[in-house]
């Protein structure tokens, strides 16, 4: 039963000094701010390894800072076996939204990553079929940016009042 | 009050006869659609379940558009979904009729006002007889709502054939 | 012979289980690429019912007022999605709340449950043909809302649970009216096993179909009947308990491949109906611990302006493992709060257990993974 | 051939015992409520349709905030000083015309949040679901009482009363300004007088801070 | 008297042998629809029609034709057109066709032919045609679909049909079915029982059994109802019919479940005999009895379709061709050689 402070002295031995930092907001829990090209060896090191065994990814959700002009994605991990829970949260600038995908790792990725992209315009490379999943595939804009306007009209059928 | 002295203005005793007759059928037989959209098909279920019992009007679920006469639109109708329902409504046999069921499929209900996927209203794709409020409306209000359309039902008449004009789904 | 077949134009059927389809719960279209009635490849597409609710989570300028909208993602069991929401708020501001309100939530949490598995199985009866247990599950279900009816005001969509409390107190018969509901309620799952259960028709249908291996269920994020149905032993509710969970016993029903391997349709659709066993047993000892005196209003706070941070709170909602992820910047209306649906992972799961089934297969394959759109699509 | 037998068995003995159940309830009684007949009474508070009791409101527009939906509308007018409209019954001083006061019950999702903040309970859900339309504007409720002349008349009285208040305000705004220049005068002045006095105190030395 | 009336004027004899059938056929359909919904609402605690004319709702079906004939008339655009529109009526001629050697009592037979049941099975097997052709001639996928698998359940399920009807040939020794009927009056077996086949010979229940089962399959009845299977195939064959051309086909399925118990009630509970011997044994009475006895059947197959679930496309030939047809070979052998040994 791992601490997150645990997890990231761990990980810091394995993958260098300086690049992952712990954060902590002013209430809730702390998360692991990793850099976007280390996001899947990162994973695969978190899953396959005996002392961390992270083999269940419970939620993947993108996010959208509009002060920073960043976009966010917050990765929620936890261990059935050694029951230990870690949040990593990656964040890129709004002009290039690259992530690597992790799909290969946790295969449930697969459409938490599509929604990410269909939502919020995250691009996750290396993913199988990177299409919007709930939205339909001609709609314009991704609707959780903090700056989204609404289309005004959809095939011809209004959207608004 | 008997048959003979119903006083139509223009239309003559045998129509009459034919006519009720025709419309108290249509009235009595309407199979409603087996598809459902959200939380007003949990309650469409409950209606068509022991306790309130759709079957007491005749009304039967009917899976094929073909055979269906009412459409209940239970739930919200939303951008992807608008082009589908318009698809089974013209999919359905002549004497047609459109039950808009809950707040959603009235006006867009919850999601009226941010709710960027959501049809503001289903009269926006096709004609809508009834309006049953409620989010969801009770299975008792459901049932109200087919009274209200088989009052509606028997007022027709097969002179005026119901012309498509005042039916026509008026865009926004 | 061999190149006589190469000229044969051998194109699959490709068939649409459309939105309308009367056995997919609701608004879901499955892509089929069929050889005869094999199914080669399915893809699922879902977001006919995208109502836009984590865009609406972020509009609302009140954090309680984003509860009603949680009770609209799985319809069929809102109470436990309001809790879920209630539990991530209450532990992002470090709110502790009166014993009184954490029994009724409990109580009213399990009634759900049992509701909510009702309709599950009532639904995949009526999927494989069998039209009257779904009627008997619906006639139970009327009970249970009833009891919600009295005390909430509403049949389906609450919105009872408030940040730290509850809207209102119980209704004063509402200990007497769930203690006859339960004699009344254990007679008839028995009755249900006769009928459905235990029926070889139904068991040469389900048994051996749509088989989820306990790893694939893992690396897939199953929860909930669909992951106990293959064997896990995880409940969230035992394994990382919330509320005052851990002040009950009960045992968590786990498949064990009675009836064919372990972890098929026949498995899934069993652990349900053992759990509603289970839901009884906790609702038992809850009726008995309920504090009288308690106000359930004292611990909810007037205003709600969390400073930023964020929070990933899971509860056990019947259909698995519903996450809330919330995040605040210092401001009464939340930054983001995004709901992690069982249905929406089980669905992705649907493509890998399903190939090379029938289309009477997948039929019982959906049911037995028992989705409800709203969550799946939010 | 022996397990064919005995399987076969099995299935014939489910499916009796299925059937058994179902002759049982065949016979057993129906749970149907006939409706339009036989209704059921709804439990108090059962959230079926909103009720204004127009009397009781103060025009706070506590409930028009509450509402996720926005699907309160209100327009008040403030009541002109001549005119006391009265207290409502539970004892909170009237003091605004309610020119307007729709509820749009088609967007209505029923969460009962805006019963909860009215001081004077005046919103609240009435046990009554049959109220289905033909047509949606049907469903918008107009629960204010003023007839339209009556609106009229109010709203012009209250842009007179505000045209007139606005015009005091103005004056007494130029008062208060005129007071502040005199007022700097006369501070200015007596600055003058005091740096004059402090440079004759400053040889002393200074004795009397505590 | 009724002879002396055919002789001289037979295009009315023709007209009145049509319509008999046909009129017991219609207010059947009538009866049996408006029953079987009253039959699913009690067993499922629930009412079932109630307010469509008066008591208990006894004029739904009236109503629902009436409607279904107010229906648009739909045809599919690129449907084959004639197929598309003669295949309801193909179904329903093939079913009522069959009732022509139906004896429904010792004084009236359609037509007593002695090559009755013969007839009556080669005829119904026209059914599995016209399911096929609705099938593939609504241009639509899961009619396609519904159609090939009544065709593979329908022509599969003929030969435990036919086999059991055979043991009972066997036992009675006439294709005629007034004669089948006539070898089973009066009841001296064990003393009080009729000597109806099922009676006289032990293997003739085990025939019985698979008979029933193989009827359940002819027509569509659950746990058999693959073609039209509401929840996979949507409507299976019947999905793009509209209006009266769809009420024909759901009037033809109820005759054809009526056929098939009526036959089963001749073969097995000897049609128009009295349970009672002389006591209640008129040709008045004889047609009592044998309606009674065909919907007593009808009654069994509606509370079977709402107990059961569904089988799936393959197990439902397992059943067939592993199953049944084996045994009810077996069971025929077996009659045949009790017949030798007893009598």
């Amino acid at each position: 039963m791992k601490k997150p402070e645990e997890i990231l002295e761990y990980l810091n031995q394995k993958f260098g000094e300086d690049q992952l930092t712990l954060e902590r907001g002013d209430i809730g829990e702390p998360w692991i701010l990793v850099p976007a090209s280390m996001i899947r060896d990162l994973s695969k090191f978190l899953r396959d390894d005996s002392e961390l065994r992270f083999d269940m990814l419970m939620c993947l959700s993108g996010l959208h800072y509009l002060k920073e002009e960043e976009l966010g994605v917050v990765y929620h991990l936890h261990s059935t076996k050694l029951d230990h829970y870690v949040t990593l949260k990656v964040r890129v600038p709004v002009e290039e939204p690259e992530v690597p995908s992790v799909e290969s790792i946790w295969k449930t990725a697969d459409w938490h990553e599509r929604e990410a992209w269909d939502m919020v315009g995250v691009v996750f490379d290396k993913h199988p079929n990177l299409k919007r999943i709930l939205l339909p595939d001609d709609w314009i804009g991704h609707p959780l940016r903090k700056d989204y306007v609404q289309q005004e009209f959809y095939q011809g059928i209004p959207t608004g009042e | 009050m008997g048959m003979l002295d119903k006083k139509y203005h223009d239309s003559n005793i045998i129509i009459v006869g034919l006519e009720s007759a025709l419309n108290w059928a249509r009235k009595n037989s309407l199979w409603y659609e087996q598809f459902g959209l959200a939380c007003c098909a949990i309650e469409m279920m409950a209606t068509a379940a022991s306790r309130y019992d759709f079957d007491r009007f005749g009304i039967i679920p009917r899976s094929s558009p073909r055979q269906a006469d009412v459409m209940i639109v239970a739930g919200t109708v939303t951008m992807k979904m608008a082009s589908r329902i318009e698809r089974l409504y013209e999919q359905m046999s002549e004497p047609r009729y459109v039950i808009s069921m809950g707040s959603c499929s009235n006006c867009g209900g919850p999601y009226w006002e941010h709710g960027y996927h959501v049809l503001k209203g289903v009269d926006k794709v096709i004609p809508v007889d009834v309006y049953v409020p409620g989010c969801p409306p009770r299975p008792e209000a459901l049932l109200e709502g087919f009274l209200k359309l088989q009052e509606k039902i028997t007022g027709e008449t097969i002179i005026f054939k119901k012309n498509e004009a005042d039916k026509k789904p008026e865009t926004a | 012979m061999v190149e006589i077949l190469d000229n044969i134009d051998q194109r699959e059927m490709v068939i649409n289980m459309g939105p309308q389809h009367p056995s997919t719960h609701g608004v879901l279209r499955l892509e089929l690429v069929l050889d005869g009635e094999i199914i080669k490849k399915v893809t699922p597409n879902i977001g006919y019912l995208h109502r836009c609710f984590e865009k609406y989570a972020e509009q609302m300028d009140d954090y309680s007022k984003v509860i009603p909208y949680t009770d609209r993602m799985d319809y069929v069991s809102a109470i436990n999605q309001e809790h879920g929401y209630v539990l991530a708020m209450e532990r992002l501001l470090e709110i502790d709340v009166p014993e009184r309100v954490e029994y009724i939530r409990v109580i009213m949490a399990e009634l759900q449950r049992i509701a909510s598995h009702l309709l599950g199985i009532g639904a995949f009866g009526l999927d494989l043909g069998a039209f009257t247990p779904f009627l008997y599950c619906f006639t139970e279900r009327e009970k249970i809302l009833d009891i919600f009816e009295r005390t909430t005001g509403a049949r389906l969509l609450y919105n009872y649970m408030a940040v730290g409390g509850l809207m209102k107190d119980v209704h004063p018969e509402f200990k007497t009216d769930t203690a006859d509901f339960l004699k009344t309620f254990r007679p008839k799952i028995k009755e249900l096993n006769d009928l459905l259960s235990y029926n070889d028709i139904f068991i040469k249908r389900t048994a051996n179909i749509g088989v989820l291996p306990k790893q694939v269920a893992i690396n897939y994020g199953a929860s909930g009947p669909v992951l106990r149905g293959s064997g896990v032993q995880w409940d969230l509710r035992k394994n990382d308990p919330y509320s005052i969970y851990e002040k009950f016993d009960f045992e968590i029903p786990v498949g064990m491949g009675e009836m064919g391997t372990l972890g098929d349709c026949w498995d899934r659709y069993i652990v349900r109906v053992r759990e509603m066993e289970q839901s009884l047993r906790i609702i038992e000892q809850a009726l008995d611990g309920l504090p009288e005196e308690g106000d359930v209003t004292e611990a909810v706070p007037k205003r709600i302006r969390p400073k930023n941070g964020s929070i990933y709170t899971r509860s056990e909602s019947p259909r698995g493992e519903l996450g809330y992820y919330i995040e605040s910047n210092n401001s009464a209306s939340p930054y983001r709060v995004k709901a992690r649906a069982p249905s929406f992972v089980h669905l992705g799961m649907l493509p890998a257990i399903s190939k090379g089934s029938l289309i009477a297969d997948l039929v019982a394959i959906v049911g037995s993974i028992d989705i409800v759109l709203g969550e799946v699509d939010r | 051939m022996l397990n064919t037998v005995k399987e076969g068995w099995t299935t014939f003995k489910s499916i009796f015992t299925g059937m058994g159940v179902t002759m049982r309830h065949l016979f057993g009684p129906s749970v149907t409520l006939q409706y339009p007949d036989e209704k059921m009474e709804l439990p108090k508070g059962a959230r079926a349709k909103l009720y204004v009791n127009i009397d009781d409101c103060i025009g706070c527009n506590l409930c028009a905030r509450a509402c996720p939906v926005n699907c309160i509308d209100i327009e008040t007018v403030a009541a002109t000083s001549d005119v006391d409209l009265g207290k409502t019954s539970t004892g909170n001083p009237k003091r605004f015309w309610l020119t307007r006061f729709n509820i749009d019950m088609a967007k209505c999702m029923y969460c009962d949040l805006c019963v909860y903040p009215c001081p004077t309970d005046c919103i609240y859900m009435v046990p009554e679901y049959e109220y289905s339309e033909f047509d949606r504007s049907g469903l918008v409720y107009h629960f204010s009482n003023l007839k339209p002349e009556m609106v009229a008349e109010v709203k012009e009285k209250a842009e007179k009363e505000a045209a007139e208040k606005k015009r005091q305000k103005e004056e007494m705004m130029r008062k208060k300004a005129e007071e502040k220049k005199r007022k700097e005068l006369e501070k200015q002045k007596l600055e003058a007088n005091k740096s004059i006095k402090e440079d004759d105190s400053s040889s002393k030395p200074e004795n009397n801070d505590s | 008297m009724i002879e002396g009336f055919i002789n001289n004027l037979p295009m009315i004899t023709i007209l009145v042998h049509a319509a008999i059938p046909l009129t017991i056929i219609l207010v059947y359909a009538l009866v049996a629809i408006w029953g079987e919904r009253k039959i699913a609402g009690f067993i499922q605690d629930r009412l079932g029609p109630m307010r469509v004319g008066g008591w208990h709702g006894w004029a739904q079906s009236i109503a629902d034709l009436l409607k279904l004939i107010q229906k648009e008339d739909i045809l599919p655009k690129d449907a084959s057109r004639f197929l598309f529109r003669f295949a309801p009526f193909m179904m329903f001629a093939a079913s009522y066709a069959a009732f022509a050697v139906i004896p429904f009592s010792s004084s009236y037979i359609g037509s007593n032919i002695n090559i009755g049941v013969f007839y009556l099975l080669a005829v119904t097997s026209v059914l599995t045609l016209s399911v096929i052709m609705a099938g593939w001639a609504s241009n639509n996928k899961w009619s396609l679909l519904g159609g090939m698998r009544s065709a593979a359940q329908m022509v599969s399920y003929e030969v435990p049909t036919i086999a059991t009807v055979l043991t009972v040939i066997v036992v009675s020794g006439s294709l005629n079915l007034m004669t089948v009927t006539e070898m089973q009056s009066g009841n001296d077996i064990l003393g009080f029982l009729p000597n109806w086949f099922i009676f006289q010979n032990p293997f003739l229940i085990v025939a019985f059994i698979i008979f029933f089962i193989s009827i359940l399959a002819e027509s569509h009845r659950v746990p058999f109802d693959l073609p039209e299977s509401e929840s996979e195939l949507v409507a299976g064959y019947q999905t793009e019919y509209s209006g009266m051309r769809w009420a024909m086909f759901m009037l033809a399925e109820y005759a054809d479940m009526l056929l098939l118990s009526l036959l089963g009630a001749v073969l097995f509970f000897g049609g128009w005999n009295s349970p009672f011997g002389e006591f209640m044994g008129g040709p008045a009475w004889g047609f009592f009895w044998f309606m009674l006895k065909g919907l007593l059947l009808v009654f069994v197959m509606m509370w079977i379709r709402w107990t059961l679930p569904r089988y799936r496309v393959d197990q439902l030939m397992h059943i067939c061709w592993s199953i049944l047809i084996p045994l009810s070979f077996i069971n025929l052998v077996l009659v045949a050689l009790w017949e030798v040994i007893f009598n």
